[in-house]
This record gives C-alpha cells, structure tokens and sequence, in this order.
C-alpha cells in the first residue's frame, strides 16, 4: 500500500517555545487515521505545518510522494491536502450553493474566470448538487450561511472540504459543539466518506475516534507519544495516564 | 445621436435666449470664490466688500435689478471651472467674478471666450491671465507691478544682496522674476532663489537658508493668509535683530493678519495697491463700514471686489443695461475711477488694471500695526505687459 | 452527458440567479438615460454625477467586493485625470475615447504596482499606504510642474471631438452623453465581472480569507486583479473629469476626494454596484443644495450626515434602499427558495 | 547645522505632544481617530482666546487649553466615540472624518478662516546663542515642555499603577476585565488626557504651525505618520518616530528643498512595508 502524507523529523519553534518536536508520522492511503493528544500536545500546529499556514523550523512535509513543505496553502490544496476547522471558517454572506460551487471552480481550475457568468458550465453545477445531496444541504441551498442551524452549518463546513476532491482530508475536531440530534447526521456523512480518501481525524472525543479509526497517533507536548492500531492505543496505560493526568489538570 | 445632439443644443440655444429675455430686468453677476478651505479668508474678504458695496448703492442700476449668485469652490480650481460652466448655462450670468487663485481664474478663461462673458478677477495677481481670454478684466493687480517698483526702491535704498522666497505657483514666479531682471538691472544681486511649496508650508528651514546666506534683504511674495507664519517665523529666527530686512509685494503684509503679527513686524518694507491706512475721505470710510459690517479689516483683496462691483455698475449705466458680454468689455475698456486704493483706471488695450502701487512700511498707529505709505509710484501698468 | 439531476437543475438556477437582471435594473437605466432628454439644463451637475458615480463604483470593486478599506483611492482618480489631460494637451491621443482607455490603462498599471504595498498589513495599515501613496503622487505631480502645471493646474488643454464627431459642447450635452455612456459599458463589465466565478472568489475572501485559502483559493493573486481592475475604473473616472473639464489640478489627488469618495459609496451602500451610481447621486444633489443654502458652512453639514450614519448605524441608514438591493441582488432567490 | 537640528528637535518633540495621544488611543482602544487634530485644534483657540481677548497671562493660558481640550475630551468619549469603539475601522474612519468636517466649519464659523496668532510673552521671542548655535527662545521651551512630558508619561506608564492598568489593558482587554480593571473608565481617562496633550501640543503649536479652522485636516497625516511609524504599545515609539519625522522634515527641507514633504510620505510607506507595525514597536510577539 503506498504512502499518502509523511512527515519526517518536522520541527516548529515559536521563539523558545517548541511547538512541535521531532514528528515523523506515515498515514497509508485510504487510512482512516486518529490525531490525539491532550490540549498543548501540538495538534492544532500540526495541522498548520501540513496545511502550509505555517513555516517549519526543520523537517519535511511529503504528500503522496511529493515534498510540499515549501508549497503555498492554495497549492497544497490543489494537490489534495484539505482540512476542515474545528470552529466554522465559512462564508456567511455566501449561500451553501455559492460555497461548495467556488470550491468545485478552484478544483476545475477556473475559479479566476472573470468573464464567465458563474453557473454556466453544466459539469460543474452537476457535481455541486452531488456535493449538495450528499452532504443533504439540497433544501438549504439557497439559504445564506450566516443564517444556517448550526449542525447544516457543520456538515457544510465538511461538505466544503470534499468539494476540494481531498486525496487526504484532515477533519479538526468535526462534530465540536454540535447538539446531540443533529450530530448523527455528521457522523453518517463522515462514515459514508469515499475510501480512496485517505482520512486524518484530530478529536477529543474517544467515542468517534475509536468507532472511526483504524490507526491512531498520541501527541504529547509536541512529540510522537506512541502510535499503533485502534485497539493497542486503546489499551495502552500509558496513554490512559495522559489523559487521566489531563483531566486531572483541568 | 447626432441628430438629437443638435436637437439638445438646439433646444439650449433657444433656452438661453429666453433667458436673455427674461434678464432684461435683473443682471446676474456670479461669484465664485473660496468661502471653504485654504483659500476661505480671501473669498471672505471680497464676499464683504461685495456686499458693502451693494449695501451702499443698492441693487438697482440703469433700471435693472443686480443679483449676485454666491458659490463656494472650496478653494479647487476644477469646482471653478465647474460652477462657472453652470452660471453661465444655467443661470446666465453677464458676468462671473471673483477668482482668488491664478489657477481657478485660468481655469475659467477658455469658458468665457466661448460663452462671451465677462470674467472679472477680482483677486488673482498673475499677469498672463487677461490674455488669455477677450473678455477678462481685472481689478486687482498683477504682481510684476508692485515687484519691479520695490526691486527699483530696494536697488536705491542701500540693499545690495538679496534672497528670494516666493510660493511655488505662478504668482510666485511672477514675482520672483520681475524682481529679479529689475534688480539686477539696478546693481542688485540676488544670492538665492527659494521656492516653498504652495500648500502648508513651514518656512523655518527657507529662511534658515536665507539667514546663513547673509543678504541685505529678503524680497519675500506668500500668497494672502500665509504672511503672519512667514513674519513669525521670521523674529523668531531673529533675522530682524541680523539686520536682514523683509521686502516684497504686500501680500506678505496682509492687512487682514498685520494686527496679529506682532511687533517684530515693524519696519518690513512692502510695495502693494492698497493700505488700509490710505489717507483719503473714501478709504477712511470705506474701512470703517466694512470693518464695522464685516468685523474684521479689509485687505487688498476686498478693494479688488469692491472696484469689481463699481466696474460692473459703471459699466451698465454706460450700456444703459445692455449686459452682453461684447457691450460690457467695451464699456468697462478705459474706465477711471476714485477707489479707496486711489485712483485707478482700466487700460483699454490689455484690459488690465492700472493703479498708483505704493511703498509702505509698517508702523504702529493707535497702537495698532498698518502699512503706512511713504513714497507713491503714480498710475503703474502691467509691467509684463508694456514689454511687448 | 447524461440528464442534470433535480438538484442540479436547481442549483445551475440558482447560481444564475446572480447574473439574472431585474426589471428594475431595467427602469434605473432607462430613467438614467432619459435625463439626457428631460434635464437638459441639468447636463453639467449630472456629468458630475456620472464620473463620480463611476468613482464611486471603483470603490465599491474593491471595498464592497474584496474589502479593502483605502483612503487614498484618488491616487488612480488623479493619474488618470492627468493622464487624460496630457494626452490631449500634447497630442499623443487625441481621441477622447481612446484616450480615456489609455488613461484608465495608466491608472491600471499604478493599481498593479500599489496592490502588493496592499496585501500587507490590516486595516490601518492599508489606510496609510493607500493614502500615502496619494500623497507621494500629490507632491510628484507638484514637482514635475514642467509636465503638470504643478500648484497652477495643467492649463491649455483642448479636447477634440469623441470619436471624431462630438464636440464637447459649453452647455455639457455631448459631455454628459459621453459619461453617461462610459458609466454604462463600465458597469455592465463590472456586473459581469461580479457574477463570476472570480467575482464570487472575492466575496469569499472578504468573507473568510482563511477559509479562501483552505479552499485553494489564490488570494493573494486575486486582490492584486481586482485592485488593478479597481484602478482602471478610477483612472477613467479621472480622465472624465479631465476631458469634460479641459483640466487637471493637484486636487484630483487631495485626501478630500478620497474621503468624499467614502462617503459616496457609503450614502449608497457597499457590495452591490448600484451603491456608488445612487450615492453618487444623493451626494452630489445634497452638497449641491447644502453649499447654495449655506455657501461657507455645507462642510459641517456633510460632516454631520456622515456622523449620524454611523451611529445610527450604516445598515440601518441603507435599509431605505433594501426593496431595491433585494430585488436587484441575489437575496430575493434566496429568500423565497423556488 | 546644529540649529537645524534643533529645529528638528523642536518640531519633533511638539508632533509628539500632538500624536501621543493618538498612539495611545489606537493602542488600547484600537480606535482610528482621524478627529485627533480637532482636540489639538480647540486647544489652540483656547490659547488664543484667553491671552488675545482676555487678556490671561500666556502660562495659565496654556494650562488651560490643556484642561478644557481634556475636558472636550471626556465629553465626547462619553457622548459619542464610546459608541464606535465595536464598530469596523471603516466606520471608525467615516466617523471620525466626519467630526473632522464638522469642527473645520465650527472653527471657521466661531473663530473667522483667517490664521490666528496668540501674543506670546517678550521673553519667549527673539533667539538665544549657545556656543553659535542660533536657539528659537520659544523652540528652546517647546523642547523643553515637551521633554519634560515625554519623561513624566514614561514614568506614569511604567511606575504607577494607573500606568500598569493601563498596559494591562491595551495588552490584552479581555485578560484586564478579569483582572477587575474597569476597561471602560480607563479609556475614558486616557481618552480625555490625550486630548488634552493635543490640546495643549496645539496651543504650543499656533505660534509655530499656524492656527486656522483647517488645522485639524492639515496635520492629520503627520500625526497617522508619527503613530503608524512609531506603533502602538508604547511611549517612546512615537516619540523617538516624532524625532526622527521633526529633524527629517526640517532637514529635508533646508538641504533639498525642491523634495519637500515627499521624502515623509515614501519613509511611511517603506516603514510601513517593512514593519507594518511600526518601526519601533516591539516585535510581533504572537
């Protein structure tokens, strides 16, 4: 099976500060791989070094064979590494149509068209409203964003990222904050995710990351803690001293 | 297209006669000058000599009634060609006056060729500007006038070196160089030339430049509101206590901002048209009606709007209030008159004020600072203008 | 290609909706137009109108759409205007139209180059820059008098006829319909700029720029064309201004207009094209009123409005001209889903 | 030329009465007051007022015009500037530019459009020579005014405790209020004392900078220049930016002349660009 996102000896200082120490990490493609750690282990700077918002200070970033350490964020995306965010990052004067249809543009490539009205190219508009049935925004397409229920605001937040057409998509933290009714229909979405997409879940809570993950990484005070199959890390004491000791600390 | 443009054009002509029509019992003079901005205390001065000047003789001449449309051009050339443009089309104005800055009064030039309509400067001081249309008159004055009569008194009087410091627009290079060809034809030498910058000058740094280049004299043109920051600056650098004098047009002198000069101020040697310490009947009353209806002291640049209004008075009693454009150039063409300045009158050739330009110097009287005249150069023309 | 599938047939609707034109937007340019036949008298105020209405929208591109907040917008107004003018005056271009293009093109090349001194820094920062960048431009014009006129304004400018045939005529006629003509093409662009994939992109990164990039967006790139873009505009509003005008003064670059300008756009609302054409158009009408009523004070008056609107708050104080953003805008599809 | 230099110094050490305030406001309320001028504006009418047409004496009158611009201050901060303080830059800039245009026409309106001059005490006039140094009396007390200030705000911020509220709360609001600061009634205070120091900058100033109704529009971009080249978070950016921007002015003007102001404005602009938080401020620490 080949590699889809690797990280070697990646390094972030913030001053004197080290933010992330030393991760080497390899996810298969089609994993469906778990980020955990307790908060301050690094998880959110991670993200940041993959998905280019961030520097590294030394280290290499590698996307399916490819060194992107040195990429812009846009390019990054145009290769296949997408993320969502843990507190929605949407467009609320936009509707959910008008979103996933800038990210399915940029995806084909003419999102800069200044001259074609947007919707005119039928392809397109087909592959929006698969988007937009599958994620089940078709009745709120036409809706401003600012205005959504929260959890049709969440599952557009992933529905955004899919439109990208990830090759690895990092979900950060999916189902944060989402009332329990409304949350089994972002787990389903997440579950119904195509398997050709290697998948990275950074989440809290155990419940989604053992019942979705295959393989799970630690992180702790920006190192590699440990990392293994589901079941090993599960039953790992060490790791369960982490985490007790953080629930202690809070 | 075309044919409705005709059509339009047609349609305004024909407005516009009506107009004519109509205005054979009212004499619309449009002013347009500064009320706002940089320029707003010029504009002032001429809006209250204007309206004294109709206080004092009323709004009716040769049967017809004046009526004076203000308008504000924030001090922006472009506003003055604009509204200019919209009196003569829109309100068919005989006459659009006013003009505080060269720049607004070039501006408007071309629109008056055209429309056939009388501008009148009552204000902006550069020589060329009469030329540039058939139709200009002016009653203020042109800088190179009061220029080559203070290079000759600075050339007779012991000052030998001089500095230049004038604004950087064209009154300012009027000034600087009629001076300087009559200076120098006089024996004078002029060490240095400064150019300060038109808007919010400082000018401590110029005339520390002037200073250490040690001259006789600093022949100095700022346009009117400017004079006090250049005097104050001047004492404070202690230039007066050097020795170093300070000559030049009267604007620097403005009489509206003498009182606020100070002391230090005495002594500055200027040559100018108008004091308002003038002594004559007319100019002791003319100061203190407007002083009294104004409250503040008239400058040089209300005389300019005051004669304004005269001309274009006397202008239609000798037309018997035919107010065209061609009727009224001819009319105003050689007219002489008593103004508080003095006697002045228009030549007819170049259709440019001509005026006594006086030496003063200033002086404290009733405890208050004036530009007091001493020497008197008698009916002075263009000097720019009697070259060609 | 198979059948679209309900939802797409919708969606493919829905998206068109931004580009689709209401009947309003019909009679907004029908009753613009007609002015050049029931005003007639009106023609100078109006071209006024035109060319700052034309501003006004090049503002609106780059603040209502890209949310760049600039306080020296009339750096392109200016280059543009002088471009205009030196143009004629010298006889490079002598054709106004043409001319109007190059001197837009002028402006153009400036947003260029001043759009990368943009993408750095926040709001205040892009605020001084920009008016920085007017002010530098203000002394420029000012030294180089032997090209400028410098503080006296390039005088003896003449314009030849528009395309060889139109005269601008002292009453304004020819004037105004040549304005009027120019806003019109301009903002049909500007519409069609808008309903783009690129002009979606920006209301994008106005909305979220992190997300933009998350999403593979160029930012960068894109604020630089729509700033460019936003230059042109301005330099042929200048170059109006020039060629009605027959002159060019060290004014078209004061902070004055630029703030004036904001006060436009604002009047009229940001973010939906018609805000700058209808605040041109209330801002002219007003101070024209107010500097007659009150020839030395109006500035207060203008002040005092501007004031108020914030305070009141600018959404609130717009609200007058929702029906017509409703209807006009995307918002009436989206409010009533079909 | 040593008096240029002291020109320079003087010119700068008045910018920095004038814009300190500003800097602060910016800082801790991240407030674009473009009205800041208008404070400095009243303070200079104020001056004028009591010494040309009162006849109080030149000394008290300069404290006075340092109170009530203050006082203009805190009414204004109370009345309408607390209600912008949300709101985006943009309408803090409509806002503020807006009050700019309302006081240029209530001066005009009050005070007259011509410039305006205090009378100034026979000892402040005239220059003083130290060692061939030609010395401006009055530049000489401006320096030393100003000096003087600039080192006492030094010490309220950093050895009182109204100075470490103050720090705590332009370093971080949210972490102040918790600390039980009332962020609010700081503002208020720091608010109504930078306009005083413009006030009091602007009475210094007449005799120096020219006192009209369009003061306020006309030195407004050399206050945003000392606060954008100075920063925000602390006193002796602005000042050492003050400096810098009097003595390059001067200098400026007096070596090359035919530049003028636009070697000012492309410093902005490349500071800007190469720091966007100013040249003194301390580095991004985020």
């Amino acid at each position: 099976m080949t590699v889809a996102l690797e990280t070697s000896h990646l390094v972030k200082k913030f001053g004197g500060l080290t933010a992330t120490n030393d991760v080497s990490i390899s996810i298969k493609a089609g994993a469906r791989h778990a980020l955990i750690g307790p908060n301050g282990a690094g998880k959110t700077t991670l993200i940041n070094l993959l998905t280019g918002m961030l520097k590294p200070t030394s280290g290499r970033v590698m996307l399916g064979g490819i060194d992107i350490t040195n990429m812009s964020p846009q390019k990054r995306v145009r290769l296949g590494m997408v993320r969502t965010f843990q507190i929605n990052q949407l467009f609320g004067d936009l509707t959910p149509l008008e979103t996933i249809g800038l990210a399915i543009s940029e995806q084909h490539g003419d999102g800069a068209d200044f001259w074609r009205v947007a919707g005119t190219k039928a392809g397109v508009n087909q592959d929006i409203a698969d988007i937009l049935d599958r994620f089940r925004l078709a009745d709120v397409m036409n809706t401003k964003t600012s205005i959504l229920p929260y959890g049709k605001q969440r599952l557009l937040e992933i529905a955004v990222a899919i439109a990208c057409k990830p090759k690895v998509l990092l979900l950060d933290e999916p189902a944060a904050g989402v009332p329990d009714d409304e949350r089994h229909e972002i787990l389903t979405s997440i579950a119904a995710l195509p398997k050709d997409v290697t998948v990275v879940l950074i989440e809290h809570d155990m419940d989604i990351v053992f019942s979705f993950s295959e393989t799970i990484s630690v992180l702790v005070n920006g190192g590699l803690f440990t990392e293994g199959p589901a079941a090993e890390v599960a039953r790992d004491p060490r790791v369960k001293a982490v985490y007790l000791g953080e629930s202690l600390d809070a | 297209m075309r044919h409705f443009l005709k059509f339009a054009v047609g349609t305004a002509i024909a407005g516009l006669m009506a107009g004519g029509a109509y205005a054979q019992d009212t004499v619309k003079v449009g002013l347009v000058i500064s009320m706002t901005g940089s320029q707003a205390s010029t504009g002032k001065q001429i809006k209250a000599a204007v309206d004294l000047y109709m206080k004092e003789h009323g709004d009716t001449v040769a049967g017809k009634k004046v009526q004076v449309i203000l308008r504000d051009t924030a001090s922006v050339p472009d506003n003055a060609k604009r509204i200019a443009q919209e009196l003569i089309v829109n309100d068919k104005v005989s006459v659009v006056a006013g003009f505080e800055v060269t720049p607004a009064a070039l501006a408007v030039a071309p629109l008056s060729a055209e429309a056939k309509v009388v501008e009148l400067v009552m204000a902006a001081g550069t020589s060329i500007i009469t030329e540039k249309s058939p139709y200009i008159v002016r009653t203020s004055f042109t800088l190179p006038q009061s220029s080559v009569i203070v290079a000759n008194w600075a050339a007779k009087n012991n000052i030998k070196k001089v500095v230049t410091i004038v604004s950087d627009y064209a009154p300012g290079a009027d000034a600087e160089k009629w001076f300087i060809d009559t200076f120098k034809k006089d024996g004078g030498q002029v060490v240095e030339t400064i150019k300060a910058p038109l808007a919010n000058p400082d000018f401590a740094p110029f005339l520390q430049r002037a200073a250490d280049a040690k001259p006789d004299a600093i022949f100095v043109f700022v346009p009117s509101g400017q004079g006090a920051v250049f005097m104050k600056q001047y004492t404070e650098r202690g230039l007066d206590k050097a020795g170093i004098k300070v000559i030049g047009p009267g604007d620097v002198t403005d009489d509206d901002l003498l009182p606020q000069m100070g002391d230090a101020v005495i002594g500055a040697v200027t040559a100018h048209m108008y004091s308002a310490d003038h002594d004559s009947a007319m100019n002791k009353k003319y100061v203190a009606d407007f002083t009294k209806a104004a409250g503040f002291r008239p400058n040089f640049m209300s005389v300019g709007g005051y004669d304004g209004m005269h001309l274009i008075y006397e202008a239609l009693k000798k037309t018997g209030g035919k107010a065209d454009g061609d009727s009224l150039i001819a009319a105003m063409k050689g007219m002489k008159w008593e103004s508080p300045r003095g006697p002045i009158s228009i030549d007819p050739e170049t259709r440019d004020i001509v005026q006594n330009i006086y030496m003063r110097k200033v002086e404290k009287k009733n405890g208050q600072l004036y530009n007091v005249e001493f020497e008197t150069f008698k009916d002075v023309k263009d000097p720019a203008k009697i070259k060609k | 290609m198979t059948e679209p599938t309900p939802t797409a047939k919708l969606a493919t609707q829905g998206i068109l909706a931004r580009a689709r034109w209401h009947p309003l937007e019909f009679v907004f340019w029908i009753v613009a137009f007609g002015s050049i036949w029931f005003a007639p008298n009106k023609h100078l105020i109006l071209t006024e109108i035109a060319w700052l209405a034309l501003f006004a929208l090049s503002l609106d591109l780059i603040l209502g759409y890209a949310g760049i907040l600039s306080l020296g917008h009339a750096a392109f107004f200016g280059v543009g205007s002088y471009a205009a003018a030196l143009l004629a005056k010298h006889g490079i271009v002598t054709e106004p139209v043409l001319a109007l293009f190059c001197a837009g093109l002028v402006a153009a090349v400036l947003g260029f180059a001043t759009s990368f001194l943009m993408l750095r820094g926040a709001d205040l920062t892009r605020l001084m820059v920009s008016l920085g960048v007017a002010l530098v431009l203000r002394e420029l014009a000012n030294q180089f008098g032997w090209l400028t006129g410098g503080a006296d304004g390039l005088q003896g400018v003449t314009m030849e006829p528009i395309l060889g045939l139109f005269r601008f005529d002292m009453f304004g006629h020819n004037g105004y319909v040549y304005c009027l003509v120019v806003l019109f093409v301009l903002f049909l662009a500007a519409r069609r700029l808008m309903a783009s994939p690129f002009g979606l992109s920006l209301l994008a990164i106005k909305g979220n720029p992190l997300r933009a990039r998350a999403i593979g967006i160029g930012v960068d790139m894109r604020l630089v064309a729509i700033y460019t873009i936003g230059g042109f505009y301005a330099g042929v509003a200048g170059g109006l201004l020039a060629q009605t005008t027959a002159f060019s003064s060290l004014d078209v670059f004061s902070f004055d207009r630029s703030a004036d300008l904001l006060l436009v756009l604002i009047i009229g609302g940001t973010g939906y094209l018609y805000g700058g054409i209808i605040g041109a158009v209330i801002f002219k009408i007003m101070q024209d009123y107010l500097a007659l009523w009150s020839p030395q004070y109006w500035p207060f008056w203008i002040g005092l409005v501007l004031v108020v609107m914030v305070l009141v708050g600018r959404d609130r104080m717009t609200r007058w001209s929702e029906p017509l953003r409703a209807l006009v805008n995307r918002l009436d599809w989206r409010r009533t889903p079909s | 030329m040593l008096t240029i230099l002291f020109d320079g110094i003087a010119y700068g050490m008045l910018l920095f009465v004038l814009a300190c305030g500003l800097s602060v406001t910016l800082g801790l309320m991240n407030l674009v007051n473009l009205a800041h001028g208008a404070f400095a504006m009243a303070g200079g009418y104020v001056l004028v007022l009591l010494v040309n047409d009162l006849g109080v004496p030149f000394w008290a009158s300069i404290v006075c015009a340092f109170f009530v611009s203050a006082l203009i201050g805190l009414v204004m901060e109370k009345a309408l500037y607390v209600h912008i303080y949300r709101k985006s830059h943009l309408d803090q800039v409509l806002f503020t530019i807006g009050l700019v245009f309302m006081s240029v026409a209530a001066a005009d309106y009050a005070m007259g459009s011509s410039q305006v001059f205090a009378r100034i005490p026979d000892a402040l006039q005239g220059q003083i020579h130290v060692f061939g140094i030609g010395m401006g009396r009055y530049r000489l007390m401006i320096i030393a005014i100003c000096g003087g200030l600039a080192l006492a705000l030094q010490y309220v911020l950093v050895y009182t405790r109204f100075g470490s509220r103050l720090r705590a709360a332009v370093d971080d609001q949210r972490v102040a209020r918790g600390l039980g600061i009332n962020v609010g009634s700081i503002f208020a205070l720091t608010f109504a004392f930078g306009s005083g120091l413009a006030g009091l900058g602007g009475a210094l100033g007449t005799e120096i900078l020219g006192l009209d109704p369009t003061f306020p529009l006309k030195y407004m971009i050399y206050f945003l220049i000392v606060v954008t080249v100075g920063g925000t978070s602390s006193i002796t950016g602005p000042f050492l930016a003050s400096l810098l921007l009097g003595i390059a002015d001067v200098a400026g003007k007096y070596y090359v002349p035919k530049l003028g102001a636009f070697v000012i404005y492309t410093i902005m602009i490349v500071v800007l660009i190469w720091r966007p938080q100013g040249l003194f401020a301390r580095a991004a620490n985020k």
